[in-house]
């Protein structure tokens, strides 16, 4: 094994256990798709509302829906339902909309570039902002940064997306016509929802940057730093930044998630096809089938994430192996 | 004398808990351990960190069952209780950590904090606030504190604290683990005095668990020495004072400070010493077991034999 | 080692003795003054160790990190003295100038490695990092020189101990390696904060041993440490015991551990327990040290002391030599008392 | 301290260089579009398998039909050229225009209708619509533009049925082929579809071959999906938008004010009720439905909640042909209620629950003026919000409710809007007169026999309120003022741009 040590050491110390590290969380992703998807199957036939009604309208005769409901399997036992729909996921069949036909996988992939980059545009823009002024605010504490800081995080916990989604329009597409109000042809027509997603996630960001680093910077290997006669700028980016980055790297990970989340709402009001809507749209309608592909391809996603995260926190923070 | 604990063949091991592992790494921290401690008297067990000694008194004290072995107090084996049973003796043991920080519930005046074990075992509750005084009077702390906060303690008074708690369940059996090891010299030596006294006037018996040769020395009546889980050397503490045997103990011995930059003892293959015919102090196979041989008067040596 | 470089640093090296004098410094809160040091004076030589002595909340590592010029000010406030290295008073440098002095000619050890190395940067970086800012190494350069000191404070593995991180090496190697970190400049003084405290007796005698050797390597002076008088019986050349702020005694280790003078120093000495006093009970010393904010007047010492008398709580004791710079601040030296 | 302030400027100027990296470089420029709002995404534009309007409203410029409703709601002639009914009302022969092209190229014959009406019938295409077109006993294509359906038994509605959007004529060459109809429709229409992005865009260019010469005028159709109704009327007022089908009333004001902007009222073929569940205690009481009634001041309501309107006093909209005037029956009269409820013994102590449609705000706001006025006369209401499907599921469905408020959608045949009714239908009103005046009318093919049969119906379902009758509302368009020829085709809500043109 010879040279290699540190954070990648498990990786690259056999394969095997790479991949069988791979396969305990491919188990673990499968169990909570089985876990989640359970409970949204039987959570969403339980409130009330049925997808024949409406794909039926509301002047369809008894007889109408009735086989409507035949043709959408909603008219045997919710076991039969269940079990069926069990059958169809493991070969990664989420089987057709209800109410467009079309089937829930291409619904979905269509959807999706347009959520994950408005999402990470989100994330890069709030990453952008938040940590270097996290970092200025616990380096020069109660000076203009932090204060400007703080109020900026206020600011982001307190202003909700729908609102600032709708002052950026009004603004940068209406009043300056800077950029589109509708639309996704561009990258251009992303650039203000994500700084309305991304607005909140970067207070957050700001925030525990800023507390990691005001905690990393009291730590006692800073004080060694110090004595060794390291000048402020090491001991801060060398040596405090990066401990303090692994705090922030997680719930950067968390804050990604909950994108996908906000993501709804922003693409409500700038008018985006994305996942968002889609998944709004499956709820209203109880169009069950996408409803629950869209909660498991959430929590597929979600699984990436962490694990992509836990990927990055091994590689910051050489105490956790992958194992 | 009496015998108020035995321990017969204790071993504790600590289970990897995966779903799916390549490797079982269970951690056998406790390794076949057998010691006898003797009514008011102090046991002292010393060994390196992490050499099994928090664990062994977790398992005695039950708030870690071993994974096998007996413990017998006062001739009754404990796993055989039920937990009614059990509840009442473990109220006849206590044990006082390190840290009194962790001890004391930073949120609690100590005489909430000294309410709480009375009241927990019915203690008459007219007479609760007598108690408190007295307990606290025992320990040298002012029953006037009695309504603050730990944190307006020093350590010192803080550790008495916790003993006196511990007193208030009426013990016969003390575990004390580096009660004084955050303390300052002048303090510690209140401390330990406090519990030599303590310990005659209630007929205590005391599990004392140290790095501190020196303190151990000092305090027991008998010492073990442990190292890596298992008992290495065991006698009277005088016996092993003027004639430590094992190379361990001669290690440690020879590294305790005071001593004027003495060389760490290192033992070669060929130490025998005070060993009887047939057996080695190394194992001769990697997987050998390891036995404690009595060499006479209560000394006893961890040693291999050399034939199986 | 470059000899250019070697050359460059012997001309540094006159400077033979690090001096304290009179060293005052309180700590602000508020309205409340903390008076952590009143006055404490003590002389370091190279190739020597001076142990100073004392009980927490005494005033130890304040002292350290005053000479170090890690004291954060305010809420630290240094009120008088001086810190003597060679020509310079260090009190009265910039900022600048004292990182310059850090690590290069005074360096420090800590009490627990694990928490004074930086968890994320392998050992490598954290030695190297100081050679090349302080001695302006090349990267490869100041790997070579680190593989010597690692050699020096006696870890094998070279290579593949520089690639590891703090947390996949054991207590002592840990302990090594901020050895290594600190002598890696080869300064002329070396303060060691409480560096064995936290390590198990066989070590803590291993890590002792290479303190003093390469002590006498690199002729170091040392400042050590310690609240345990048994590990200073081992090392010191001089020991000075430090009470609520002020130096009460010092004296070689002979002549102190034979023949202690002030009241507290021997009460310290009967306070620790060990075999021989078996059956006895211990001297102890009422009460407890003094928070820095309450130093009782006159003698500091003089509510615990036995032989306490009207003058030691009215005016403070001067500190007398005895002769061999044997000094003690008391105002009955030498007198006995029956326990 | 300056390092920082200059590290925060280079920060801001990478920023505004990436941004403005961005806006660059996307601009280009070609034939003036038309930038329709529509306010959802159609589910499909296979016009058989859905009800949903957003899908009609789309595929009305793809797709023709038979025959389509005039401006005034009056069915005339489309792709039948005229159209012959037997004297029983069972065979309905249609006589097809000749030389109309599909956007593919295949020729429109009679071949085409029978399959696109065969694909109706079919099981497994899943229409909801399929049921209405089960009276077809047979189809005959004498020849290649004759067509000639026989029923089961008389229809008075079939007409409307093939003037209805689902009943849209595909290719046959196509339906054979198993084309993917629901994103890809093929059909005769002025437009045809370029490109749809779902939830976001429809776009529609010009068919050069449309058989009604001169027509269309536009090139290009924009139906951008804006879901957010503030945004669409930002888009109008920016000249993004060139026309917003409906406007909340809250905006009009502002867009008055506008220069660009002109704004139009049409009456909607819309029925505003407020249903009461004649089936539940004290409602199943005619005195205490009837003081509902004159507790509310119906012109109100619709000029607050709905933005203008004008009443109709029974269950039939403004501007049918069928409707008849009731509105005198229950006018707004609250001391007339509270005599009427003091007679049927009901207080505050019996509680009405109000459902209301969440997602529709201005049901909800209309529903909280109702709450108000039947407070006034001493009634005990409770709001409560639900949302669609679950109104339709037990609303509207399963009858669990005592008041709701909703807007029901006036039918281009009356037997759509008042089949049910009289026979427990959601209100579960029971009238055996009403059931059977209804029933009898949607087998009478003679407008004035038809005529008189509703007249009647109508009437008791005015006097015996099952419901609030409020009116119909208003709705405004609001357009740029360069865009003029925008219809809207009465009682089936759909869009039709052909007359449509910049100017």
């Amino acid at each position: 094994m010879g040279k290699l040590t540190g954070p990648m050491y498990g990786i690259l110390r056999g394969n095997m256990e790479f991949l069988l590290f791979l396969f305990r969380r491919f188990l673990r992703l499968l169990l909570t798709i089985l876990i989640i998807s359970t409970i949204i199957f039987f959570v969403i036939r339980v409130i009330p509302g049925d997808p024949a009604l409406v794909v039926a309208g509301i002047d369809a005769s008894d007889e109408d829906i009735q086989a409507i409901r035949a043709r959408l399997g909603t008219d045997v036992p919710v076991a039969v339902q269940y079990g069926r729909w069990l059958a169809d996921i493991v070969r990664f069949d989420f089987g057709e909309s209800m109410i467009s036909g079309a089937s829930v996988n291409k619904l979905i992939m269509e959807r999706f570039p347009l959520t994950l980059t408005l999402a990470i545009l989100g994330i890069v823009l709030g990453i952008i902002v938040a940590i270097p002024l996290g970092v200025l605010s616990a380096v020069h504490r109660w000076s203009f940064w932090d204060y400007f800081g703080m109020v900026y995080s206020q600011m982001g916990m307190a202003i909700p997306s729908f609102w600032l989604g709708m002052i950026l329009l009004l603004v940068f597409a209406v009043k300056i016509p800077l950029f589109p109000l509708f639309g996704s042809d561009s990258l251009k027509n992303l650039i203000l929802p994500a700084i309305a997603l991304g607005f909140a996630r970067a207070a957050v960001i700001l925030r525990l940057t800023r507390a990691a680093m005001v905690e990393e910077l009291s730590k006692e290997y800073i004080i060694t730093a110090r004595a060794k006669g390291l000048t402020n700028r090491m001991i801060r980016y060398k040596h405090a930044l990066r401990n303090a980055m692994i705090a922030v790297v997680t719930v950067t990970g968390i804050q990604f998630g909950y994108m996908l989340g906000g993501a709804i709402i922003v693409e409500q009001v700038f008018s985006l096809p994305g996942l968002g809507r889609l998944f709004l749209y499956a709820i209203y309608q109880r169009d069950f089938p996408l409803i629950q592909g869209g909660v498991v391809f959430i929590a597929v996603i979600f699984s990436l994430v962490n694990f992509a995260v836990d990927i990055i926190y091994s590689l910051l923070n050489p105490k956790i192996r992958i194992s | 004398m009496e015998k108020l604990i035995e321990l017969k063949n204790i071993n504790k091991v600590f289970k990897s808990h995966k779903l799916i592992s390549v490797k079982k790494d269970d951690f056998v921290a406790v390794d076949n351990v057998s010691l006898d401690i003797k009514k008011n008297t102090v046991f002292g067990l010393v060994g390196e960190s992490g050499c099994g000694k928090t664990t062994l008194a977790r398992s005695v004290m039950f708030l870690d069952p071993p994974t096998s072995g007996e413990i017998l107090f006062d001739g009754k084996d404990i796993a055989s209780l039920s937990g009614k049973e059990l509840k009442l003796y473990r109220s006849r043991m206590q044990i006082v950590f390190q840290d009194p920080n962790s001890a004391l519930n930073p949120k609690m005046s100590i005489y909430r904090c000294m309410k709480e074990g009375l009241v927990n075992r019915r203690y008459p509750k007219d007479k609760i606030d007598t108690r408190i005084k007295e307990l606290l009077d025992l320990v040298g702390i002012s029953s006037s504190y009695v309504n603050r906060y730990p944190h307006e303690f020093s350590g010192g008074q803080k550790q008495r604290i916790v003993i006196a708690r511990a007193l208030s369940m009426e013990p016969e059996f003390l575990v004390l683990d580096e009660p004084v090891s955050n303390l300052d010299v002048s303090i510690q030596a209140q401390i330990i005095n406090l519990l030599l006294d303590l310990k005659d006037e209630f007929s205590l018996t005391y599990l004392f668990i140290s790095h501190d040769l020196n303190l151990v020395s000092y305090l027991s009546d008998e010492v073990a020495v442990m190292y890596k889980g298992q008992v290495v050397e065991t006698a009277e503490t005088e016996k092993i004072m003027k004639g430590p045997l094992h190379p361990y103990t001669l290690k440690l011995f020879s590294s305790a400070p005071g001593k004027n930059s003495v060389e760490l003892f290192e033992a070669d293959e060929s130490y025998r010493e005070g060993l009887p015919e047939g057996y080695t102090y190394f194992p001769p196979e990697p997987d050998s077991s390891l036995q404690l041989i009595d060499i006479g008067e209560g000394h006893s040596i961890g040693c291999y034999a050399l034939n199986g | 080692m470059p000899k250019k470089r070697a050359d460059k640093r012997a001309v540094k090296r006159a400077d033979s003795t690090l001096e304290i004098r009179d060293l005052n410094v309180s700590f602000i809160q508020g309205e409340k003054e903390a008076n952590a040091l009143r006055g404490i004076s003590l002389s370091l030589k190279r190739s020597e160790v001076h142990s100073l002595v004392g009980e927490s909340g005494s005033g130890k590592t304040v002292t350290s990190t005053c000479v170090m010029g890690l004291l954060p000010t305010p809420p630290a406030r240094i009120n008088a003295g001086e810190i003597i290295l060679g020509d310079q008073d260090l009190l009265l440098l910039e900022e600048k100038d004292r990182r310059e002095i850090r690590g290069k000619d005074i360096a420090m050890v800590f009490q627990e490695p694990a928490r004074y190395l930086n968890p994320t940067l392998k050992v490598g970086d954290q030695i190297t990092e100081m050679l090349i800012l302080h001695l302006g190494m090349e990267k490869t350069e100041a790997v070579e020189r680190a593989l010597e000191i690692l050699d020096l404070v006696g870890l094998k593995g070279g290579k593949r101990i520089l690639d590891s991180y703090p947390h996949e090496l054991s207590g002592g190697m840990k302990q090594r390696i901020m050895i290594a970190i600190a002598i890696s400049c080869n300064p002329s003084f070396l303060i060691a904060d409480e560096p064995t405290t936290a390590l198990d007796v066989t070590l803590q005698l291993q890590i002792l041993n290479l303190m003093l050797s390469l002590k006498n390597r690199l002729d170091m002076g040392i400042l050590f440490i310690s609240h345990d008088l048994r590990v200073v019986h081992d090392i010191s050349d001089w020991i000075s015991v430090i009470y609520a702020g002020r130096i009460v005694e010092s004296a070689s280790r002979e002549t102190l551990f034979a023949d202690p003078k002030h009241p507290y120093t021997k009460l310290l000495f009967e306070s620790i327990p060990d075999a021989d006093k078996r059956g006895k009970r211990l001297q102890t010393i009422p009460g407890k040290v003094p928070d820095a904010e309450n130093i009782p007047g006159g003698c500091a010492f003089h509510p615990r002391c036995p032989i306490a008398e009207e003058i030691c709580r009215t005016s403070q004791p001067e500190t007398k030599n005895l002769g061999g710079n044997h000094t003690a601040a008391c105002h009955f030296i030498g007198k006995q008392w029956k326990n | 301290m300056r390092k920082t302030a200059k590290f925060g400027t280079v920060l801001v100027i990478l920023v505004l260089v990436i941004l403005m990296g961005m806006i660059s470089g996307c601009a280009k420029k070609e034939v003036k579009p038309l930038n329709f709002a529509l306010s959802g995404n159609p589910d499909t534009l296979d016009p058989q398998k859905t009800s949903g309007t957003l899908t009609f409203q789309t595929v009305k410029s793809i797709y023709d039909t038979l025959a389509e409703p005039d401006e005034n709601g009056v069915i005339v002639p489309a792709l039948a050229e005229s159209w012959d009914v037997s004297a029983d009302s069972l065979t309905w022969t249609f006589h097809l225009k000749k030389g109309v092209k599909f956007h593919n190229g295949d020729a429109f014959t009679s071949a085409d209708v029978k399959a696109t009406v065969k694909r109706m019938l079919a099981e497994e295409t899943g229409s909801p619509h399929n049921k209405e077109f089960g009276i077809i006993s047979s189809m005959d294509t004498p020849d290649e533009l004759t067509i000639v359906f026989k029923l089961s038994s008389p229809q008075a509605s079939f007409l409307a049925s093939m003037a209805s959007g689902w009943s849209a004529i595909l290719p046959k060459s196509l339906i054979d082929n198993g084309h993917d109809f629901d994103s890809l429709p093929v059909g005769t229409g002025p437009f045809t579809l370029e490109e749809w992005v779902r939830d976001s865009k429809v776009v529609l260019t010009k068919n050069e071959d449309y058989w009604m010469k001169g027509l269309p005028k536009l090139d290009k159709i924009i139906l951008n999906i804006i879901p957010e109704s503030s945004i669409q009327v930002q888009g109008l007022i920016s000249g993004q938008i060139d026309i917003v089908f409906i406007i909340d009333s809250d905006d009009i004001p502002m867009l008055k004010a506008n220069s660009d902007v002109k704004l139009e009222d049409n009456l909607t073929a819309l029925i505003m009720v407020m249903p009461m569940n004649t089936g539940v205690a004290p409602l199943d009481d005619l005195r205490v439905r009837q003081a509902i009634n004159y507790a509310i001041d119906k012109q109100k309501i619709l000029d607050i909640a709905y933005g203008g309107g004008e009443p109709i006093g029974t269950f039939m909209d403004r501007g049918n042909a069928y409707y008849k005037d009731f509105t005198d029956l229950y006018p707004y009269n609250p001391e007339k209620a509270k005599q009427l409820l003091k007679e049927a013994g009901v207080g505050d102590d019996v509680e009405l629950k109000l459902y209301l449609p969440q997602n529709y705000a201005l049901h909800v706001k209309a529903g909280e003026m109702y709450q108000e006025m039947l407070t006034q006369v001493g009634l005990n209401v409770k709001i409560q919000l639900i949302d669609w499907s679950t109104w339709i599921s037990d609303v509207y469905r399963a009858s669990k409710f005592d008041l709701t408020v909703i807007g029901h959608t006036g039918k281009l045949d009356p037997n759509g809007t008042l089949r049910g009714y009289g026979e427990g239908k959601y209100v579960q009103w029971m009238n055996a007169d009403a059931a059977s005046l209804i029933k009898e009318a949607a087998i009478t093919s003679k407008y004035e026999d038809r005529k008189a049969l509703y007249d009647q119906a109508l009437e008791i379902m005015a006097k015996e309120v099952p419901f609030v009758y409020l009116g119909s509302s208003y709705r405004t368009t609001g357009f740029r003022t360069d865009v003029s020829g925008f219809r809207i085709t009465p009682n089936l809500d759909t869009f039709d741009f052909r007359w449509t043109e910049f100017k």
